[in-house]
């Protein structure tokens, strides 16, 4: 009986909103997914393009870089520049075949625990449903 | 063309500008016997022996040259590639703009087909009409149409062939960096001949976002002969949709990737929900 | 110094003084009527006429204008005087009979009727020439002055018409002493510029004002008016303040400054504002003049307020009957849903003063009673003995009455039931809620906000007084509601914690800073451009971190294309180790 | 301002790419490939690229050293010459010719690399011989 | 070189009928033929004027007086081509009816000394010539070429020189404390106001002897060092503001005025400057005020003129007459001058003498010189049958002093301590028809338009007086509105301001002092004696003395007098305005004045205040 896909999930979480999101929902004994991997960081402009090739390269089926709303940003503009490079990222990731649903970028803020459960759910069943990253990326 | 080229630099290099300046010697090409490669011809040098082909990233020698010579000042001989990869040389400080006259030219019709040029003559021409741009990459005018998995397929048999050699990187007048990311072991590990898909070929495409001037030295100078034109094309248009920023168009136009949104906001989407900004269309 | 002796007691005066000076500086009370400290001596009214003795010739002379020279002798009271003064109030009261100031002064010298005939009961003026000399030598305007002769002779503007020029000031009518000036508030026409009317335009803005010093409202003050009219030209009119001002304290060319200070640190201590309650209909707040906010009841309760302390209805009349409906606003869905902690206890002293002060009966719609603080249960315990009715349950709805009463209707949580009482006044213990510009405060101290529109504190429990920006403290109602003790506590907290970073020397800042490797670095300057905190700069031709402006958020790190920027904590091995770790484990 | 670039071929293996060097005053400060030349075709290997690399390398020697009590001690021609020659010549006494071996480069001229053939099989009597581009 | 005359026509009042004689006499001299040897002269006022007008003929010195344009052919014929005096036109004297034909033996001008009038009517006062031919600027000249200002002030304070204004301040010592006062700038000052009803000798100096003042006050000006006088004219005076004008001219032209007077270096200029008409503006601090240009309304007294004056800078203001005295003084010298008046009234003094006297004029007597003198010898005394009651000396400022009182030496103190005043030198003789309450109702009226209305005392204090005088005139007073009266008057006088003020009740308190059972008779028995209060008096004729001569009846003008030819006359109370002008007729005291009250009631004529 094959076991069933279990997707790896990557997200990159900014100390100051996502992060304190997450460990209010966490406090708020609300449920998320395990398969999201948390990594916090201090903001999420400090995520390079590298970064998230480096996170598909060691295996994860999908990234999520999560920081707080735009003008919430602990260093003010921090976000502005992950929201300008991502896209471009996802873009190029489509032009080389992989699919861009893999990465994803969103604001979440440390009121929004409820919000941070239905973004990793949400994220997770997207990638469960496109699959493991190695069917695209054969070695 | 040539000739009048010769005339001109053979005039600029014993002139004196209004604040009595000279110019120290003139970035060009130079046959010697067979070969042609970069030299800076000096008031006095024998000019036929300057040449405009083979195309050679002139910017760069200017720039090296402007680094270790503080005080000289250049004239060169510039296509229109040479003269936007200027721009964002000098925007980023590799060329000193008070020490450089530009000698541009333009290229001819088939130089700007075979490059696929949008843009084949330099805003400061002088010799030469300039030639109609030239057609988009066959490649990526139909790449909208092709599937995750024919790019897949395509990229994945195109990369296979990369030797590593860095070449691409090493010609490229943008890629001006000491030390480069693609060989960061933390990005790329080491002891792969075919560099790790896709990270090795993006790290450089992510990084010639707001700098690629589609001057085509790195496809011309790889051995593998990848069509690594197409990524970057696709790059820029990307680049052009989203910030709309032309890399190589003007100086005073900030790194759009280095500056807050006030300064070069979102032409697409709203980045108050990154999910609103747009994908480049994908073929079903 | 000049020697004189004056009704047998001998003084000193100055040489520019006069005998009225010198009298009045020692409390020797001669009267006049047409003297005014801020103005040159008229000599008009001849009331201050005393006997002046000098080389033996005694002499009577208007004290106002005779210099105390030295030598004199001088008698302020002597029969002459007494005479001349007797002679003089008959004069005046037979011309202004009906001017209070003129039959008291009258009566001191014994005339109590007019001796002479009246020509006009209802003259008023005394010819004393000062509204003349204010408008002229001190306001400058130029206005009034006298017209025609002898017995004829009267004070007005020219051609006794409506002039444009009167600037409306009012001085002439603060300085005539029989009240023969007053305002005329024309819709249009001589007076369309802000009349002043009689108040002064220097004035202490209130009792509790800290600090306690008068003001000057540059809109009303005649000085200034007189310098924007006449562009500068008029540039010293009036000034009578600074002429009385002993202390001689007024600088009429102070400007207000505004102050660029370079500091280390802010305490932001916004405050908070009261919620309206218009924003609910059901509690009808400004239908009727007996429905009013808790700030208002203090206003009303308070000794320097519009009725001196008592508590009235707006006929006067004490309520028989009050209503105090605590949580309007607070713990509300519809409005904030937070508590805002303090209503409890002062709706409590609001209910005892009502008790105290006029006896009727109160009815608290209340709750929860939140008495929380030391001191405070007991204090519950006291107004429930004065007789104070608790009704626990949310006053729902407040309605006006045709007959001007007001019906409160709530639920009795205790007997279960639903409850109506007519009362003659309600109070609404309304909520507080953050200032109206929290958003200008916060984008200029980079501040977050709570959920309830408070500025965020770095963490509730364990950093109540700091905020996620280095530097930036909050003390009191700014962080959410507290009362008087509790914001005393915080603001005390934030205090030591500022006064923490002054004594050190030198600042311990957080190690996550980023560092450039110049070897690495070729100048391109992006990362300038990216530092929301411009701590990097270019230092020969190479990029160069201030580790004390750097935060510590990477964004230059993940910008630099050669990696030649580190940084201390999170470095991207860290980064890519934990991206293995994870993916190892999951 | 002395700019030259100097036309040479890759040294590193046999393709013969060319490329010029481009110094000033002396100094290397980049390479360019040749584009004229129908082998290389403007295109060079990671090594063609880098061939200038070692030129003015920290480590590379610039004299002969002799370890002496330990310890690396720069030493002229002469010397080393004439302590290798003792040496050497004492060991392929002792222990016959196959004691010693030869490493020869690559990046040697092929001249160079005879006359070290020919140390090694006819002074030495040993065909102990190769070199480093078989690694 | 003006060319030399024979003789000269001095024709003197100027005013009137006496206009068109100078014509006459130069029509009638030019029809002889005699114009280069006979020259006609428009002089100034001789001070006669019950006589005037007056020609007189020099050098031989007839005088004629009343003389009519129709009278200039025998004055031509007689006197100057047969040179004997034409008697019929000559000064008689009064009562022995003695025709004096000399100008000096008339007893009108002997007992009086001219110093200050020394050379109005004698001179040209348009003609700088005749000033200096009779002396004009020696003095000026000797001030500024031999002596020091200290020495001119010294000389002023020995010669006891003392305001001719009326309060009579020592004129040297004014001089002195201007001189002593700081400041680079001061000015010299003639007040030439003359407020009073009753004064016209400033107004005669002015126009008779204007050079006379120039050089007082040239002189005053190097003494005080000020470079800049003014003469401040009454605008009533036309005549005095021309020949002064003309005067300052021609001053310049000989360089007696202007730069470098004479070559000492010492400028001096004058300006004319027209009175408002205000009686106020002669006091000195009003006359500054209003030399400025502003309201006349005196300041307080204790900041001396002599140290902030005019534009605050030191001034020194002198009357007109006294600046004449001046010039006289420098040449004759101060011992000389303080020879002449009393212990401490030094010098003469100009008085206006009207009233019920013969000789009514402008006269110039010494110190000291008493009232009954003055009114008897100058004045020829009251005209015929009647008896002078009181003389009121000062003007509305002064008093009335009892002829009980004529034998009062006439000086500062002496006028002052019997309740009067030196004043501006107004003398009126008052007879038993004047009614002191109306005297005093007349000069409180005047000052109650005079007032500045400034103080209060002086304003309505007087206002009230007037008040009460005209209810004592009408006989609705009490008794007791004389106490209050005096009190006010007290009041006024203790409490006013300025000099207006403080003499204003000197009439009231004066005509109390000595008449207060006229104002009691006109309270209690409702009558004015002196039949001028109309409301008490009726006029009545006696029948037993009435000659029915019909002479009351031509002078009435209400013709409410009737009687045939002699018959006694019967006067119709209805009509009656009791003017008294039949009272004054009637030669044979058959009119007579009994109280209104005696009188069947008719309506009162009230008298309006």
């Amino acid at each position: 009986m094959g076991v069933e896909f279990e997707p790896k999930i990557v997200a990159f979480m900014c100390n100051w909103c996502t992060y304190a999101g997450a460990d209010n929902a966490g406090v708020a004994r609300m449920e998320s997914p395990s398969n999201v991997l948390p990594i916090r960081v201090m903001c999420s402009g400090r995520i390079s393009p590298e970064m998230v090739m480096r996170a598909f390269r060691a295996g994860a089926d999908g990234v999520l870089v999560m920081g707080c709303h735009i003008g919430d940003c602990h260093y003010s503009t921090g976000n502005h520049r992950s929201v300008k490079r991502m896209p471009l990222l996802r873009n190029l990731l489509a032009t080389v075949g992989v699919n861009p649903e893999r990465l994803e970028l969103t604001w979440v803020s440390a009121a929004e625990a409820p919000r941070f459960v239905q973004v990793t759910h949400s994220f997770t069943d997207k990638i469960r449903s496109l699959g493991p990253l190695s069917q695209e990326v054969a070695e | 063309m040539i000739d009048e080229i010769r005339k001109i630099v053979a005039e600029r290099l014993n002139e004196t500008d209004d604040k009595g300046a000279r110019l120290d010697g003139m970035v060009a090409l130079r046959r010697t016997g067979p070969a042609v490669a970069p030299h800076v011809f000096v008031a006095g040098d024998d000019l036929s022996t300057l040449e405009i082909n083979p195309r050679y990233p002139l910017m760069t020698v200017v720039s090296r040259l402007h680094k270790r010579l503080p005080d000289i000042r250049l004239g060169v001989v510039a296509r229109g590639c040479d003269e936007r990869a200027y721009v964002e040389m000098a925007k980023r400080n590799q060329i000193d703009p008070e020490r450089l006259v530009i000698l541009g030219f333009a290229c001819t019709a088939e130089e700007a087909l075979e490059c696929y040029c949008a843009e084949p003559f330099p805003k400061n021409l002088v010799v030469g009409t300039p030639a109609a741009p030239g057609p988009q990459n066959p490649i990526v005018a139909k790449y909208d149409t092709m599937t995750l998995a024919e790019r897949r397929a395509f990229w994945k048999q195109q990369f296979v062939k990369c030797i590593k050699c860095y070449g691409c990187r090493n010609i490229c007048p943008e890629c001006f960096c000491e030390a480069c990311a693609m060989e960061d072991k933390a990005w790329v590990e080491p002891g792969f001949l075919a560099p790790p898909f896709p990270a090795f070929h993006l790290i450089r495409a992510m990084h010639m976002a707001s700098r690629c001037i589609a001057c085509r030295q790195c496809e011309h100078t790889c051995p593998a002969h990848i069509p690594l034109t197409v990524l970057y094309d696709l790059m820029r248009r990307d680049m052009e949709a989203l910030l709309g920023y032309v890399p190589g168009a003007d100086l005073a136009a900030l790194p759009p990737l280095s500056v807050t949104l006030e300064q070069t906001p979102l032409l697409l989407g709203d980045a108050h929900d990154p999910a609103t900004i747009p994908l480049a269309p994908i073929g079903r | 110094m000049n020697k004189l002796i004056i009704d047998g007691a001998e003084y000193q005066a100055q040489d520019d003084q006069t005998i009225l000076d010198v009298c009045r500086q020692n409390g020797i009370e001669i009267p006049t009527l047409c003297y005014h400290p801020a103005m040159e001596p008229y000599g008009a009214c001849r009331l201050c006429t005393v006997e002046v003795i000098r080389h033996g010739w005694s002499n009577l002379h208007t004290a106002c204008t005779h210099p105390a020279w030295d030598g004199l002798e001088v008698k302020t009271q002597s029969p002459a005087v007494y005479d001349v003064r007797r002679t003089l109030m008959g004069l005046f009261l037979s011309r202004c009979p009906h001017v209070p100031v003129i039959q008291n002064l009258a009566r001191q010298y014994g005339v109590t009727e007019p001796p002479f005939a009246t020509d006009d009961p209802d003259q008023k003026c005394i010819l004393c020439g000062l509204c003349v000399r204010v408008c002229n030598d001190l306001v400058k305007a130029n206005v009034i002055n006298f017209s025609d002769r002898g017995i004829d002779r009267q004070v007005g503007p020219p051609f006794l018409e409506k002039t444009r020029d009167c600037i409306g000031c009012g001085a002439c009518t603060i300085v005539c002493p029989t009240g023969a000036i007053d305002i005329v508030l024309e819709e249009a026409g001589v007076y369309a510029e802000k009349p002043l009317g009689p108040t002064a335009a220097i004035y202490v803005p209130s009792l509790q004002a800290v600090p306690r010093v008068p003001v000057i409202d540059t809109d009303s003050c005649i000085r200034f008016r007189q310098q924007d009219r006449s562009n500068g030209k008029i540039a010293d009119a009036c000034g009578v303040c600074q002429t009385l001002c002993e202390a001689n304290a007024i600088d009429f060319d102070q400007q207000d400054e505004i102050l660029d200070l370079t500091v280390g640190s802010v305490i932001v201590a916004t405050g908070f504002e009261m919620w309206d309650p218009k924003k609910l209909s059901q509690y009808s707040y400004g239908r009727s003049p007996h429905i009013i906010t808790g700030m208002e009841f203090e206003r009303l309760s308070n000794a320097g307020g519009p009725t001196g302390g008592q508590i009235l209805l707006s006929d006067g009349s004490k309520p028989k009957r009050v209503a105090i409906i605590h949580c309007v606003g607070s713990r509300d869905h519809n409005a904030h849903a937070y508590c805002s902690r303090i209503c409890c206890m002062y709706s409590l002293k609001h209910a005892h003063l009502v008790r105290d002060k006029t006896g009727a009966e109160v009815y608290e719609f209340y709750m929860d009673m939140r008495a929380f603080g030391k001191g405070y249960e007991e204090f519950y315990e006291r107004v429930q003995e004065e007789g104070v009715t608790m009704v626990r349950g949310r006053g729902a709805v407040v309605d006006v009455l045709p007959n001007g009463k007001l019906r409160v209707k709530g639920e009795d949580a205790d007997l279960g039931k639903l409850l109506a009482v007519d009362v003659d006044m309600v109070v609404l213990s309304t909520a507080i809620e953050a200032p109206h510009d929290a958003d200008k405060i916060s984008a200029l101290f980079g501040l977050g906000r709570t959920a309830d529109g408070w500025f965020a504190e770095a963490h509730p429990k364990l950093r109540p007084v700091e905020t996620n920006t280095d530097g930036v403290f909050l003390a009191g109602c700014a962080q959410g509601p507290k009362d008087v003790p509790d914001t005393v506590a915080h603001a005390g907290a934030a205090s030591a914690a500022v006064l923490g970073l002054l004594d050190r020397g030198e600042v311990v800042i957080a190690p996550t800073v980023a560092e450039v490797n110049r070897d690495d670095c070729v100048g391109c300057g992006d990362c300038l451009l990216v530092c929301p905190y411009t701590a990097i700069t270019r230092v020969e031709g190479k990029a160069q971190i201030n580790a004390a402006l750097c935060k510590g958020c990477g964004t230059c790190v993940a910008t630099c294309p050669s990696g030649a920027i580190m940084a201390l904590h999170f470095t991207d091995d860290q980064i890519v180790a934990q991206i293995d770790g994870v993916l190892a484990w999951a | 301002m002395d700019y030259k670039n100097t036309l040479t071929t890759c040294i590193y293996c046999g393709c013969g790419c060319q490329m010029n060097i481009e110094t000033l005053d002396g100094q290397i400060i980049g390479v360019w490939p040749s584009k004229t030349q129908e082998i290389s075709q403007g295109k060079l290997c990671i090594k063609g690229w880098n061939v200038t690399s070692f030129s003015d390398h920290a480590d590379r020697l610039t004299t002969p050293l002799i370890r002496k009590n330990g310890e690396l001690v720069e030493a002229s021609w002469d010397e080393a010459l004439t302590l290798m020659a003792e040496r050497l010549g004492a060991i392929k006494t002792e222990s016959g010719p196959d004691s010693v071996a030869f490493l020869a480069s690559a990046k040697c001229t092929n001249e160079e690399n005879y006359l070290f053939n020919k140390l090694a099989r006819a002074v030495f009597n040993t065909n102990n011989i190769d070199h480093c581009a078989r690694l | 070189m003006a060319d030399l005359y024979r003789a000269d026509v001095l024709i003197s009042c100027l005013h009137g009928q006496s206009a068109d004689l100078a014509p006459t006499f130069r029509q009638e001299i030019e029809r002889r033929g005699m114009a280069g040897e006979v020259r006609v002269v428009e002089t100034g006022c001789r001070g006669f004027c019950s006589v005037g007008p007056v020609v007189s003929i020099q050098p031989d010195g007839e005088f004629y007086v009343n003389v009519q344009p129709a009278d200039v052919p025998e004055i031509v014929e007689e006197t100057l081509v047969k040179g004997r005096p034409v008697q019929r036109l000559t000064y008689k004297e009064p009562t022995t009816r003695k025709s004096i034909t000399k100008y000096d033996d008339i007893p009108f001008y002997g007992k009086q000394m001219r110093i200050v009038f020394r050379n109005t009517g004698l001179i040209d006062p348009q003609s700088i010539d005749e000033y200096i031919a009779v002396g004009g600027y020696e003095a000026l000249g000797k001030v500024l070429t031999s002596m020091t200002p200290e020495e001119v002030i010294e000389e002023v304070k020995k010669s006891g020189l003392r305001g001719r204004g009326g309060a009579g301040f020592r004129t040297g010592r004014k001089w002195e404390s201007t001189r002593k006062a700081k400041g680079d700038v001061k000015y010299v000052i003639a007040n030439g106001d003359e407020g009073d009803p009753g004064a016209f000798m400033d107004r005669s100096l002015m126009e008779g002897d204007p050079h006379a003042v120039l050089e007082g006050m040239a002189i005053a000006g190097f003494a005080v060092g000020a470079n800049q006088g003014y003469v401040y004219v009454r605008d009533e005076y036309p005549l005095a503001v021309k020949n002064l004008n003309l005067a300052i001219q021609q001053a310049h032209e000989y360089g007696l005025l202007g730069e470098d007077i004479l070559g000492s270096g010492f400028a001096f200029d004058i300006g004319i400057v027209r009175g408002a008409g205000a009686f106020v503006c002669g006091e000195s601090s009003a006359l500054m005020q209003s030399l400025e240009g502003k309201v006349g309304e005196p300041r307080s007294k204790h900041v001396h003129a002599t140290d902030r004056g005019l534009w605050d800078r030191p001034s020194c203001l002198n009357n007109v007459e006294t600046l004449a005295n001046i010039p006289v003084i420098m040449l004759r010298g101060a011992e000389w001058f303080a020879s002449i008046g009393t212990e401490n009234s030094k010098g003469t003094k100009g008085f206006c003498l009207v009233g019920k006297i013969r000789n009514p004029g402008l006269i110039e007597v010494p110190m000291g010189m008493t009232l009954k003198e003055i009114i008897y010898d100058i004045g020829g005394g009251p005209p015929r049958g009647r008896k002078v009651k009181a003389v009121q000396t000062g003007g509305p400022s002064g008093g009335c002093i009892p002829t009980s009182r004529l034998d009062l030496a006439v000086d500062y103190e002496t006028l002052s301590q019997a309740g009067s005043m030196m004043g501006s030198g107004g003398m009126i003789a008052l007879d038993d028809r004047t009614c002191m309450v109306d005297i005093s109702r007349f000069f409180l009226e005047f000052l109650k338009d005079e007032s500045c209305g400034k103080c209060a005392p002086c304003r309505e204090g007087i206002k009230r007086m007037l008040e009460i005088l005209t209810a004592i005139s009408n006989g609705d007073a009490k008794m007791g509105d004389i106490d209050t009266l005096e009190t006010l008057a007290k009041t006024v006088q203790a409490a006013s301001l300025c000099g207006l003020g403080k003499s204003a009740p000197n009439p009231v308190l004066s005509t109390l002092q000595y008449f207060r059972q006229e104002y009691e008779q006109h309270i209690t028995e409702k009558f004015c004696p002196s039949g001028v209060c109309r409301s008490l008096v009726a006029y009545v004729v006696v029948d037993d003395k009435c000659k029915g001569c019909g002479l009351c009846i031509k002078v009435c003008s209400q013709e409410s007098i009737a009687g045939s030819a002699k018959q006694p006359h019967v006067i119709d109370q209805a009509t009656c305005i009791q003017c008294g002008a039949c009272f004054d007729a009637c030669r044979f005291d058959a009119i007579q004045v009994i109280p209104r009250s005696q009188v069947e009631l008719l309506p009162k004529q009230e008298v309006h205040a």
